[in-house]
């Protein structure tokens, strides 16, 4: 047990599956000398060389069509896209090609590629560097997507997606890259698509994962100080969701609220309110309610605490789904 | 600095030497069948590899047409005739190694008959009973691509991971002359370029991509675009066999010895429409067509082989009745091909499981039993 | 009123469009001689010339970048992508581009852009010509997201998307292009963003839009038989969504069932699920019910009749949430 | 035709003549100071027009320095320096005319000076306070844009609208070296190629994108790309505001007469970090930015100036003076700059209304009233 950043734990991941498996390259901008823009591969390149931690040409497409080459080829390639808005350069191959490779095979080749994307807001940055794009990957057969709200998961999560024969776009939470946690690099982890119960609570389940899950447990203590008991659960996986802990979770509460930073129109919690509904019609006491973005592009910098998800909005959303 | 040196040269000296402005194709045996020389590329055959090819092209040509036959009678969806590229498939496919590895596009039947593979293989997404589905891996050959350009990527990683091998392999990427616009092929020359990938881009151009001709996608010859990436380009006469051999065969020994990428250009002619859904007479001349017929790449190996007297009789009837065996087997493979199963939906989404499609699959079993159980009961 | 098909009356708007603006221009691959893969620009060229029905090289990113630059330059491209699969190349442009421009500009520029894509399946094709990818343009702020059902809409939609000083998605049912119906040139059409109630009923509401639309009113032909009373709204729109229609209906019938070939997981049913939800929550006597495509790519072709929903599975989903 | 063969003759005659491998930059200035001629690339400049040049770059470079310390100070949040890049902005700024169209990256900065822009528009979106904002059509100098390449595409579609409506208009697209590796500017190319689109691609090759250096981007000269689609390239001292003027002139005047597009090449240098949160200690050498501080693009115009005695004591304290109330106006216009209003997030999403955005907009006015209500009531 350590305590460490994020980043360091994310980084820390990356060498140990290089370290552990000489088929693991990293590929992406300015991952190399300069150890990516937030460090996440910092000395790697200097330890496993340039013919493992590859800078790239400035084309996103160039380096997911490469990297499903070289998992052709029977290599395990991670690739960083140096921020959320810079991914769709990539979508045609993602979509069309890695999602689709080992189904078009019936099998016979498999796609061991693992996209990182430092997604989501809260540090102050200029357009198409807060964004999060995780619906558009997760309506997609053939994906699977994932993100850490903590150092913890972020290690083990990371070395699971890499250790996955499937394609899985690891969505990194920027702004809890600084946030400390211990991590244990020894720990047997759990399956890398469930969802946990990171508190418990009687009253209401809030429903996040990535940059959210923070905010929903400061909420439930601020809730707490009102007599109010709030269940947390930390979803982890998007793509396959697990329904099971959310389910449980609400047949106890009765109630849920689902929080990301993505647009709420066909984000993620959509599709938890359409099939928690399905699945607790007669629990439910109130309606799924959703916090998330609104159906505008993400503001400039001066705008976005008042355009995320926070404290006050999800306390808000409690406060309506328990006055149903 | 020594790829790059060596690049320049070629660009200068190669295939790119203009007569009077248009660009000199490399060619080995002319339209009429003489054979010829080029100071750059040479090739010395027997009369017996000679006839292989003959044979490869003759048999790609009929393989070729009776999947238009089966399209017609309803048993393939759709057909993507190579008709008139013989030469390019041919001449390229039969420049590879065992060892090498190629990325088709859709239309490469000629291409994968060099491979070894099944012809049965490449009618199943054209049927439609799966999107491709053969193992790529069985003979280096790569699924068809239907996204325009996506595989010239998918040629350059894989030839990154050749070279991260240490393996003396190399890889060919198809694309066609429309595919030249796309973004992902330029990025792929970066790519090739940048790691200098042992890759060869073989680029048919067939003058069309569906209604538009060549001029809608490049001003300038397409293997002038190489150069400006810092890697050769040569044009190629797409219809001489020979020629497309020897050039292929160059640009993979260049790619093998760490000499880089390289683009060969071969100028054919799509005979046919672009599929069996496309009506090339609202937009081209039956005098063009005409015009290259007379180019017709099998045509031309069978004068060679004739005036040289390579080949007599006897054995132009034991390729016609190879011809015959290879489209009933055909015949008979595509009409026999077995529906897949129904809850195949649900499989190969994903290598190591997914709750959700275990979800689905299992509800839409049920659903399905429900049907069967309603049967029962009446 | 003329009876035409919906390819003729997509050909008839696009027409009159360029007819009554010169500003007007379409472009896209092989839309010229040919008349596109689909005959949908038949003709058009040889009246308009090549200055307002321009081939363009084979680059989708390309095209809709230009557009893009055409629309800054005063013009309004209408943009044919070949295919619903071959939209991808383009997604960048659209995602970070044309949909944000306005807002970046802070409303001093406008993007009269419409993007035509024949969508979804039911045609027997090969490989990416058969998707329904419109939740990852729904979900997108600064698009808006049309498809019709029928020739009819067909025409005045896209005349109205064409007049529409936003972008436009426009999602054609290929497999409809053949399709009669009435089509009067000289109606006033009602807005754009609303939705229509096709088939008035009691018991329960089905929601559909494009190519399901008509799959529902004959499931709803079919349970008449049974005695049942079912309602079909077709949606037309899908952002913004006319969530008004919808919910009066609801309201009404107390059961909705929502059919789409896209994949259900983040599909358009989930938004329509949790907002219904929210919105009648003491209406509906069952849960909102979906039926669209598996998580799975779009199969090979003779798989396709299982892999969409058809009556039956309308009318199991029908039977389901009726029993609750 | 002719194009094409103007662009062939263009690209062996231009400035891509070698000399013992690398590549001449066209230059009229040496970074000594020394004017010297070129046989293509001419300019006849009044002291005035010279003098004007000057102090283009020193305010630019005063205002660049400015953003930083504002940045450091908190005020914005992030900066985008062109230092070092000013006379290939400037130069290349100063050659377009008030009806042309430029289309800039992020760190245009420069150039947004030659066209009126006003400074403090830039320092909007780094502030955080929009994404821009300001009319592209008040000074036909378009948004900056961030998702590297996609404005070639925007410049090159422009282009063909200009000359769709026979306007003698031309346009200019910035972009850098990293950017050349993306596919959209190799689109951008074959568009503006194959309708012969009235578009100057211009790049400057700083010789970084941020950590990666040129050489991760191409394997040989960018200029050297575009002959390959059709249209001739050229590499001009970026440091040389005389050489980038004239060059960019001649490339505009060309685009302007249906000649078409042309790609230019400005071989600079980023002096700064690649933005106020990069640390180019961790892959550049000091070693490199000593040697470009060499050519400095002011120092050597100033110094030709003294040389010829086109400027005095006089006229650099006039110019000092002129910075000082740059820099104090940005600085208060930066401090001064208004957050935006919070119900701004609902604005301008959509041109012609959207019922999803009316309904959070109402939604969110009354949760936010909510709490004026609880102050109110407490
Ligand atoms: C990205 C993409 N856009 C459009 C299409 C539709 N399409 C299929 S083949 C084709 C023309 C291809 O021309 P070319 O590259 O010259 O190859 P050819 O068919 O002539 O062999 C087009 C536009 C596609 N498959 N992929
Ligand atoms: C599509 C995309 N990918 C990545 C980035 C992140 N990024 C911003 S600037 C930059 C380097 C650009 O280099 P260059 O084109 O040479 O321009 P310069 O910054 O040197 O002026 C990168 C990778 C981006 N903005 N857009
Ligand atoms: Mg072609
Ligand atoms: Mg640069």
């Amino acid at each position: 047990m350590t305590t460490m950043t994020m980043a360091k734990a994310l980084n820390e991941a990356l060498r140990q599956s290089l370290d552990t498996d000489p088929k693991v390259l990293l590929m992406g901008e300015d991952i190399g000398k300069l150890g990516g823009v937030f460090r996440i591969t910092d000395g790697l390149q200097k330890d496993f060389g340039e013919e493992r931690v590859i800078d790239t040409p400035l084309a996103e497409s160039g380096i997911v069509g490469t990297a499903i080459g070289l998992a052709l080829r029977g290599y395990r390639p991670v690739v960083e896209i140096q921020f959320d808005g810079f991914v769709f350069p990539a979508y045609d191959q993602i979509v069309t090609q890695l999602a689709k490779m080992h189904a078009r095979a019936l099998g016979k080749v498999k796609m061991p590629v693992v996209i990182r994307i430092p997604y989501a807001g809260g540090i102050g940055a200029v357009e198409h560097h807060s964004e999060s794009p995780e619906t558009l990957f997760a309506h997609i057969p053939g994906l699977k997507v994932v993100s850490p709200s903590n150092a913890q998961d972020a290690y083990w999560m990371l070395r699971q997606s890499i250790d996955c024969d499937d394609p899985v776009i690891f969505f990194e939470p920027k702004r809890r890259y600084w946030d400390k946690g211990e991590v244990d690099t020894e720990a047997i982890p759990g399956p890398l698509h469930k969802a946990r119960v990171t508190r418990e609570g009687t009253d209401l389940t809030l429903a996040a994962y990535g940059p959210m899950v923070k905010v929903c447990l400061e909420a439930a203590a601020a809730a707490e100080s009102e007599g109010r008991s709030l269940e947390v659960v930390d979803l982890r996986s998007l793509s396959p969701m697990d329904f099971d802990t959310i389910q449980a979770s609400v047949e106890k509460t009765r109630r849920l609220v689902v929080v990301h930073e993505a647009p709420v129109f066909l984000g993620t919690g959509a599709e938890i309110a359409a099939r928690i509904t399905e699945r607790c019609f007669y629990h439910l006491e109130a309606p799924v309610l959703r916090v998330g973005g609104f159906h505008a592009p993400y503001p400039p910098a001066r705008l976005e605490e008042e355009y995320l998800p926070g404290l006050d909005r999800v306390l808000d959303a409690v406060d309506r789904a328990l006055a149903y | 600095m020594s790829v790059k040196s060596t690049a320049a040269r070629r660009t200068t000296r190669g295939g790119a030497k203009r007569r009077g402005g248009e660009p000199e194709l490399v060619q080995l045996l002319t339209p009429e069948g003489k054979r010829v020389e080029h100071s750059e590329y040479s090739i010395d055959l027997t009369p017996e590899e000679l006839r292989g090819l003959y044979r490869d092209m003759v048999l790609t040509r009929r393989f070729d047409a009776e999947a238009i036959t089966l399209q017609r009678q309803g048993e393939l969806g759709l057909w993507a005739s190579l008709l008139g590229q013989e030469a390019a498939q041919i001449g390229s496919g039969r420049a590879t190694r065992p060892d090498d590895y190629v990325f088709p596009t859709y239309r490469e039947h000629g291409v994968a008959w060099t491979r070894d593979v099944d012809p049965l293989n490449l009618l199943g997404m054209f049927r439609g009973v799966n999107h491709g589905g053969w193992d790529p891996n069985e003979n280096n050959f790569h699924l068809y691509t239907i996204v325009i350009g996506s595989q010239t990527l998918h040629a350059t990683g894989y030839a990154m991971g050749v070279a991260k091998d240490g393996a003396d392999s190399a890889v060919i990427a198809y694309f066609g002359d429309g595919a030249s616009s796309q973004g992902d092929v330029a990025e792929a020359f970066t790519f090739a370029a940048v790691y200098n990938a042992p890759v060869v881009f073989f680029c048919q151009n067939n003058q069309w991509a569906i209604s538009e001709p060549t001029a809608m996608q490049s001003r300038v010859p397409i293997y002038q675009r190489s150069a400006g990436y810092g890697f050769p380009g040569v044009r190629v006469d797409g219809n001489d066999v020979l020629a497309v051999l020897a050039v292929t065969k160059a640009a993979l020994e260049r790619a093998r010895t760490g000499q880089g990428p390289m683009l060969v250009e071969a100028f054919t002619y799509r005979m046919g429409a672009h599929t069996t859904t496309d009506d090339p007479t609202r937009y081209r001349a039956d005098e063009e067509r005409e015009q290259w017929e007379l180019k017709d790449p099998i045509l031309r190996l069978k004068t060679y082989l004739e005036a040289e007297g390579f080949a007599d009789e006897a054995y132009y009837a034991s390729i016609e009745k190879e011809s015959d065996a290879l489209a009933k087997r055909v015949r008979d493979g595509v009409r026999t091909m077995p529906n897949p199963d129904t809850m195949a939906i649900f499989e190969n989404v994903y290598a190591d499981g997914h709750a959700l499609v275990d979800e689905e699959r299992a509800q839409f079993a049920e659903y399905l039993a429900s049907f069967a159980d309603e049967t029962e009961e009446h």
